[in-house]
């Protein structure tokens, strides 16, 4: 088994409002293996996004707490000042964000964004050669005439473009970890596969870990080594990618495999929709926060919270259905 | 063990219902949770108290005052703040209590009309020429230019004189070109604005102009727009009383907060208690509809809400 | 910047209670007097020139064929000695070896061209009116004859002969006014914008020559080494700042930054009169000026004498100086300033509020009117803060006494003179200071129904008929009994209700010495000096 | 771009006519005379003084005499002021407005710039609420109250800086301050409310992702974004600031050119009208355009002017 260059133990985020206090990451442990691509799916506010701006500290600090320990290499990134973060952040850990068409600064030069971050990291780099070492980063992304459009603004750019140039920024600094929140859901399809080809190449010549989080299943089965299915703030299921989608076992990640189109699957197989709602993050949850849409629910699950129970060697998964006590 | 394999017995359908239902908070209003936001808010809700309480006062204090706003008592004058006179009197020896609240209901009439009509034919003007653009807004916004450079005075002078003095006069004058400097910044809100996705989709969609304009770029441009009107409110009392500093204003024996601030200043050194009481009154009044704006703006923002 | 604003309103209560007056070590060193003027001087060519900044400015520069003494008494200046015709119509004056500052000779000859060509048709000159005691000087001025024929002739450079058009007793006193100096005509002929900036061109001949002009900045004067008397100038500059607002004003004066503020060129803030009384800082002196409210006479109610007696007699002028003037004016019961006549007049009693009811009832009966039928009366006045609570006060005045109603109209100053121009007004706030010292000055006001200053439309045979008599009268006495007379018919008439006669109030530094304030509001800093240490 | 500002400068001279139009005619619309005084002059001599100006002719004689000056910049003698002219008027008052309406701006633009930086930064803690106090008073506040006080206790009591008058710089200090505190109030309040809205931007957590650090960030990325509105704020304001300001400059005392845009019209001084109106909407409508071109230049989004097509 190769070194974990991520070790998350017990996180915890709770987002504060003037009327209540959400839960939105609870209780998170995992892993991530140098040169891994892990994803992390669940459906919108299940709290991946929230977890992956808590690992670098990225969600505004007078509005949110943080517990739990972050462990990048010999450092608890949990642990750290903000002063101390800014010299994480894009050096050691990368990240790509959701909507290419929102997160580049619409005034300033493609160039002078990849750049920036480049300098503040390495000082000593002369602006000159920041400035043609970006021009290889646009280049590498595949952006055609990468000379003139570092002097582009980011309207002029198509979002495929744009994604392109967020990667970029993310890696321009070689990080050895890359955050990539939803890098794709924002595109069509056919720029999707690109930009996930284009990732996954960076990755196999970088030799970059990668957290990919998304929604999209097919993301996962496209990119992923392992994946972890979040619910309602928790992991539900844990797996190596073939062990996801040839054996779900967590009723939920059976219910969304269920609910995504396969062309593998018989045609006149029926999608079937999750019914109900995810529980509400700002009350404490006693029970399995999946048991008021589980057809498979018992008493157990609304009286008490899962553990995950060890499957396999990766395979975890968050369900009573595994636990010991229940008769055969 | 048998209570264990209880625990592990399929919910019936019912119960699940159930746990659904009690899980489910109840769904808050737009304006339930506004206003919830807007409570949670200390500074805001400070600014909605003072205002109301300022304006109660301005209503009910002058019919309980035992003094009337334009009583003279010469012998009396210049008196500093007591038991009889709370505020002193003035240079006549009229109380400044009773004055000081019927300067308020001068004065928050003038500011608030006055900022109100601003605020409409501003927003209004300044949406449209930045929504229309093209000559259009070429042409609007040169006639905003051209109101605001002929010198306002000469207007004034001569509503005074063709209407009369009065205080729907002034409410004319001030407004005559305050909608200018909100137009403008409204325009360049909604040119900023209009680049946006959002509005762009909501075009493919099929939303008239008049939709997009009230339901989306409107209120993205709220922030700048209350601090506009935070701005006029004090300018346009102000901009009273310096109209009747040169006898364009309202007449005596009634006072504004802006007239009697002016009469105050030059008696700062010697009795400031003329000065204190407006002036005091005025910066509280600004001081709590800026709160409150802010407070407004933030319980209504969508992207603020959690 | 963030303290201020917040320590505006705390301070602000403390601000009265502790007044140390800045430096008060301030001792000169030099022979110079620090000034305020008020107002940047519209224009010190004294041909043109009209208001009370740019004469005071004026008067430190030229010197006319006579000045008047303590007392109001014609004394030689430019002008030896002068000699009238005993119709005093022909007055001669014999100019002494004078100089203008550029050390050129005063001559006759410029006296003769500056008032002749003030009475050119063309020239813009907006008191030329004043010279139409000179013969043909009305004339000349409506283009009816030539200039060359109005009455003032250079004998020789040395010999002034001036041609009344009727007989003028007080003419010497005239010639101390501003609108008979001369300007220097070798200069004014070929440089017509001499006047118009501090240049070398700027030629007076009086105690002090022009050293620079910084437009509404400040003005410097310096001694003029060519003035005739310059051994008894003592001041080197005098330093005029041209600042508007008094409150500024006397700041400055109690920072040290200045010697004097307050009348004549200024005046004092009314809401610091009584603190500054209170430390027995202020001079006051009395002036020959009434401020009085007009009546329009042509219309209802006011076309009823009793009414307009009635409003007058409830005027509580006491109190108005007392409280809001507040500068040891004189209750004005009469037309003429007491500074023109000494002898005590009062045609009435002040705030006679019984006599103001019987009055006003018989009025209601001649008009054939009920309480109820009285109109709501307009009191018209123009902005200014004083005006203002004037007004104020005898609003509440008039309603409490006689149950009616007063409306206030604050107008803008012109647009308030243009409705008195055009008669468009009930009562409105006048004031008159007088052009020279005369009852005359006054009196003339109401001469004739088409006279430029009878706002009131009043007229009265008799009234006219004496003024006409006391031209033909040279006996001082029985020409002060004819213009009594006149007053009181005025008076008895009430076109006009009289409310006080104006005082000057200022501060002076204690060493600055010598300056002497006529009641004609002019100011003449020749003698002054300040104490050195 | 040279049709661009052909373009423009036809817009300004249109404009110019319709604006002198304008004034010239609801300038003589109004009651009043120039020469009128409270001390009535004889009929006659009013006469003569109108003939003397050219006021006896008929309005558009006047008018068109006037245009005529206008297009050579000859605005003509003031008629309060005898001997001087508009021209010299305006170029002996603007240098000294000028003078104190920059420093003002200068002011107004980093102090309400940097309070509003940090009420946005420390948004909705107490750096915040702070601030906005300090910017609601600096509105509230007017500034002739504001210049009053601090001549009493900066100059009078502390005796820290001289009363009032023009001539050196610690002269221009409180008239400086006095005119800088309402704009930068309102810039402060317009800064933060916009840097707020900029800093949930998704840019924002991109430069954060980086590593730069919240200066960098402020300056770099917020700013620039958050400043649009004050741009557009500030054409007009520099106009107005530059030309003075007539309460200001009457308790300083200062020979600015404010005092003459209240002044000439309660003189009914014609000429003097006309010239400062103009000389007036000359400088704003420069400042409204070249903020434009600013707008464009700070936000690239939007259509650069020089390039566009309708």
């Amino acid at each position: 088994m190769s070194i974990s260059i991520l070790d998350v133990k017990n996180l915890n985020v709770f987002f504060r409002t003037q009327r209540q206090r959400l839960h939105a990451v609870r209780g998170i442990d995992f892993k991530l293996h140098a040169g891994e691509t892990l994803g992390i799916v669940g459906e919108s506010g299940c709290g991946k996004s929230a977890m992956a701006k808590a690992l670098v500290q990225l969600i505004p600090r007078h509005h949110a707490d943080l517990s739990g320990e972050i462990w990048y290499g010999e450092k608890n990134l949990a642990s750290y000042s903000e002063r101390q973060m800014q010299t994480v952040r894009g050096k050691e850990i990368g990240m790509i964000f959701q909507d290419p068409m929102t997160s580049l600064n619409p005034t300033m030069r493609i160039g002078k964004q990849i750049v920036e971050g480049y300098l503040r990291h390495y000082p000593e780099v002369s602006p000159k050669s920041a400035w043609s070492y970006a021009i290889d980063m646009l280049h590498m992304v595949g952006i055609p005439n990468p000379e003139e459009r570092m002097l582009d603004y980011p309207h002029t750019l198509s979002g495929g473009m744009r994604q392109r140039v967020m990667i970029a920024i993310a890696l321009a600094c070689k990080p050895k970890l890359i955050l990539a929140d939803e890098p794709t859901t924002a595109l069509d399809v056919t720029i999707q596969a690109q930009i996930l080809d284009l990732m996954k190449d960076i990755q196999t010549k970088t030799q970059t870990s990668i957290v990919l989080i998304t929604h999209d299943l097919s993301v996962v089965a496209k990119c992923c080594d392992r994946v972890l299915v979040m619910y309602a703030g928790k992991v539900v299921e844990s797996a190596t990618v073939d062990q996801l989608f040839s054996n779900p076992q967590h009723p939920y990640t059976q219910r969304l495999l269920q609910a995504i189109p396969r062309l593998d699957k018989c045609k006149t197989d029926p999608l079937i929709p999750i019914e109900g709602t995810p529980p509400n993050l700002s009350l404490p949850l006693a029970s399995c926060g999946f048991c008021a849409r589980c057809p498979f629910a018992m008493r157990i699950c609304k009286e008490q919270s899962p553990p995950l129970f060890h499957l396999g060697e990766e395979h975890l998964s968050a369900c009573f259905k595994h636990d010991p006590r229940m008769a055969p | 063990m048998m209570e264990e394999q209880a625990l592990f017995q399929p919910l019936d359908r019912a119960s699940q219902l159930l746990v659904e239902e009690s899980e489910v908070v109840a769904p808050i209003s737009y304006w339930k949770d506004a206003w919830l936001r807007l409570r949670s808010n200390r500074s805001a809700m400070f600014g909605l108290i003072t205002l109301t309480i300022l304006l109660t006062l301005a209503i009910f204090a002058p019919l309980f005052s035992h003094h009337t706003y334009y009583e003279t008592q010469l012998h009396l004058k210049n008196e500093s703040p007591s038991a009889t006179f709370w505020f002193g009197t003035d240079e006549l020896g009229r109380d400044l209590f009773t004055r000081c609240w019927w300067g308020a209901r001068i004065s928050l009439f003038v500011g608030i009309t006055a900022s109100l009509i601003d605020l409409i034919i501003g927003v209004m003007f300044g949406a449209f020429a930045g929504f229309v653009g093209g000559r259009t807004e070429e042409w609007m916004m040169r006639i905003a230019d051209i109101l605001y450079t002929i010198p306002y005075l000469l207007v004034v002078i001569l509503l005074m004189v063709v209407i009369g003095p009065g205080i729907f006069t002034i409410i004319l004058a001030l407004t005559l070109t305050g909608w200018i400097n909100m137009a403008r910044i409204v325009r360049s809100q909604i040119l900023q604005l209009k680049q946006l996705d959002y509005v762009k989709a909501a075009t493919a969609l099929g939303a008239s102009r008049s939709r997009i304009l009230m339901y989306h770029l409107i209120p993205n441009a709220m922030g700048p727009i209350i601090v506009t009107v935070t701005l006029t409110i004090p300018s346009a009392i102000f901009a009273e009383a310096f109209l009747s500093f040169l006898g364009l204003g309202v007449q005596a024996p009634i006072a504004s907060w802006g007239t009697m601030a002016n009469d105050g200043l030059s008696a700062m050194r010697y009795y400031p208690w003329r000065l204190f009481f407006p002036a005091t009154l005025i910066s509280l009044t600004m001081l709590s509809f800026n709160l409150l704006g802010d407070g407004l703006r933030d319980a209504f923002d969508p992207r603020l809400r959690r | 910047m963030k303290w201020p604003v917040c320590a505006s309103l705390s301070l602000m209560l403390m601000a009265s209670s502790c007044q140390n007056g800045g430096p008060s070590s301030y001792r000169p060193t030099k022979q110079e007097l620090r000034l305020n003027i008020h107002s940047e001087p519209p224009s010190l060519d004294l041909r043109k020139a009209t208001d009370v900044t740019s004469v005071s400015v004026i008067r430190m520069c030229f010197e006319g064929l006579v000045s008047l003494d303590e007392n109001g008494m014609a004394v030689p200046a430019i002008a030896e000695r002068f000699e009238h015709s005993d119709d005093y119509t022909t007055f001669t004056f014999y100019l002494r070896d004078a100089k203008w500052s550029d050390g050129q000779p005063v001559t006759a000859h410029d006296f003769e061209r500056t008032w002749k060509t003030m009475l050119l048709p063309t020239f813009p000159c907006e008191f030329a009116s004043d010279l139409f005691i000179l013969k043909n000087g009305e004339a000349a001025k409506l283009g009816r004859c030539s200039v060359e024929e109005v009455g003032v002739q250079a004998v020789d450079a040395r010999t002034l002969v001036v041609k009344l058009d009727h007989s003028v007793p007080y003419f010497f006193s005239l010639t101390a006014v501003h609108a008979f100096f001369a300007v220097p005509e070798h200069i004014v002929s070929a440089h017509p914008d001499w006047a118009d900036n501090s240049t070398e061109k700027f030629v007076g001949n009086g105690p002090f020559q022009m050293k620079e002009w910084r437009h509404h900045n400040f003005i410097e004067v310096q001694k003029n080494p060519h003035y005739w008397d310059q051994e008894k100038v003592r001041l080197e500059r005098i330093f005029l700042t041209l600042i508007e607002d008094e409150s500024t004003e006397l700041t400055m004066f109690e920072n040290a930054e200045l010697d004097w503020a307050g009348s004549p060129m200024s005046t004092l803030p009314i809401d610091a009169m009584a603190s500054l009384k209170k430390k027995q800082e202020v001079t006051t002196y009395p002036m020959s000026g009434v401020y009085y409210y007009v009546f329009n006479t042509k219309e209802f109610p006011f076309n009823n004498i009793h009414i307009r007696r009635a409003f007058s007699l409830c005027i509580n002028r006491k109190a108005i100086i007392d409280n809001i003037t507040q500068s040891e004016q004189v209750p004005a019961m009469a037309m003429i300033p007491p500074t023109i006549w000494k002898e005590e007049r009062r045609y009435f009693q002040d705030h006679d509020l019984k006599e103001a009811r019987r009055e006003f009832d018989l009025g209601l009966e001649e008009l054939n009117i009920t309480l109820s039928q009285f109109p709501p009366i307009t009191l018209s006045f123009n902005s200014a803060s004083a005006h203002h609570k004037i007004a104020q006060a005898i609003q509440e005045q008039w309603q409490r006494t006689f149950g009616i109603r007063i409306r206030l109209e604050n107008k803008e100053w012109k647009v308030f003179l243009d409705e008195m121009r055009h008669y468009k007004f009930q009562v409105a706030r006048m004031g008159g200071i007088a052009s020279f010292k005369d009852p005359t000055t006054f009196l003339d006001f109401y001469r004739y129904l088409s006279s430029s200053n009878n706002n009131s439309q009043w007229t009265n045979p008799r009234f006219t008929e004496l003024l006409e008599q006391s031209e033909k009268i040279f006996d001082q006495q029985e020409r002060t009994a004819l213009l009594m007379e006149a007053e009181k018919i005025l008076i008895d008439e009430m076109p006009i209700a009289p409310i006080y006669f104006y005082t000057g109030s200022y501060m002076k530094k204690p060493y600055v010495k010598g300056v002497y304030i006529s009641d004609m509001c002019d100011v003449n800093f020749k003698m002054a000096y300040v104490e050195t240490k | 771009m040279t049709k661009y500002l052909i373009k423009k400068a036809g817009i300004l001279l249109a404009s110019l006519f319709i604006i002198s139009t304008l004034t010239f005619f609801l300038m003589h619309a109004i009651p009043g005379d120039p020469f009128v005084q409270d001390k009535a002059i004889p009929e006659e001599i009013l006469k003569a003084l109108h003939k003397h100006y050219g006021l006896d002719q008929p309005l558009y004689v006047q008018y068109a005499k006037y245009l005529k000056g206008l297009i050579t910049w000859e605005l003509g003698p003031s008629f309060k002021y005898q001997g001087r002219t508009v021209n010299q008027i305006i170029s002996e008052g603007f240098p000294v407005s000028l003078v104190l309406g920059v420093e003002a701006l200068f002011l107004a633009v980093c102090g309400g710039i940097t309070l509003g930086a940090i009420a946005s930064m420390k948004h909705q803690r107490w750096q915040d609420q702070m601030t906005m106090v300090i910017a609601v008073l600096g509105i509230s506040v007017p500034s002739f109250i504001m210049a009053s006080f601090m001549q009493y206790v900066l100059a009078m009591k502390l005796d820290l800086l001289p009363v009032a008058r023009w001539g050196s710089f610690s002269q221009t200090i409180m008239p400086a301050i006095s005119l800088a505190a309402l704009p930068m109030a309102f810039i402060a309040r317009l800064t933060r409310s916009n840097m707020v809205e900029v800093l949930q931007q998704d840019y924002i957590q991109t430069a954060k992702a980086k590593g730069l650090n919240s200066i960098t960030i402020l300056f770099k990325h917020v700013m620039r974004n958050a400043l649009l509105p004050v741009v557009t704020y500030l054409g007009p304001l520099t106009a107005a600031v530059i030309t003075g300001s007539f309460a200001i400059e009457k308790i300083f005392g200062i020979p600015g050119i404010g005092q003459w845009f209240v002044m000439s019209i309660t003189n009914r001084d014609y000429t003097v009208i006309m010239g400062t109106t103009i000389f007036f909407s000359v400088l704003l409508l420069l400042c409204i355009f070249i903020v434009d071109l600013l707008y464009c230049l700070v936000d690239p989004r939007i259509k650069n002017p020089g390039n566009e097509s309708f």
